[in-house]
């Protein structure tokens, strides 16, 4: 028998991580990416915006996978 | 509100005991102090800006 | 620095585009008006608090 493998459940990008900070550190069933964060993002505003080579981390929780 | 996960009211800081890698707990180069003055810093100013409705946080 | 960019003096503002996400321009909730006004209020408060090295160094 093959292990069933669905594609929904693979190794995401940890949200929490990529907001800053996550909880379950190396424990975490997440993949923890290592980004560089935009300066002038955290400074308020970026111009370069969805373009910018650096991250622009929302601040906003990941939305708990709703009904889906 | 309580949209926020504030670390500071957690029991156990993991990322301090000894071996432990900071990295593994905070992304951009944050630790434990420069990402709760970053969290300071959102809340006030989205406050501020009238972002009152935040998304509460209700699962871990 | 950010502070003293102004974004009224661009002649396009990405973030106005159709399908343009605010959020991936704004941080802290910010959006085009109370940006503005922010910076205003940044530029006046290190006016007021002496540190005006930006202004000497224009100024000479
Ligand atoms: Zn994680
Ligand atoms: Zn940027």
């Amino acid at each position: 028998p093959f292990l069933h493998i669905d594609p929904e459940k693979k190794i995401k990008d940890c949200p929490w991580y990529d907001r800053g900070f996550c909880r379950h550190g190396p424990n975490c069933k997440n993949r923890h990416v290592r980004r560089v964060l935009c300066q002038n993002y955290l400074n308020g505003f970026c111009l370069e915006g969805p373009k910018c080579k650096f991250v622009h981390p929302k601040f906003d929780l990941p939305i708990a996978d709703q009904t889906q | 509100p309580t949209y926020e996960f504030d670390i500071t009211s957690l029991e156990e800081k993991p990322w301090r005991k000894p071996g432990a890698d900071v990295t593994d707990y905070f992304n951009y180069g944050f630790d434990e102090e420069s990402w709760t003055l970053y969290c300071v810093k959102q809340r006030n100013t989205r406050l501020d800006n009238g972002q009152s409705n935040f998304k509460s946080m209700t699962s871990t």
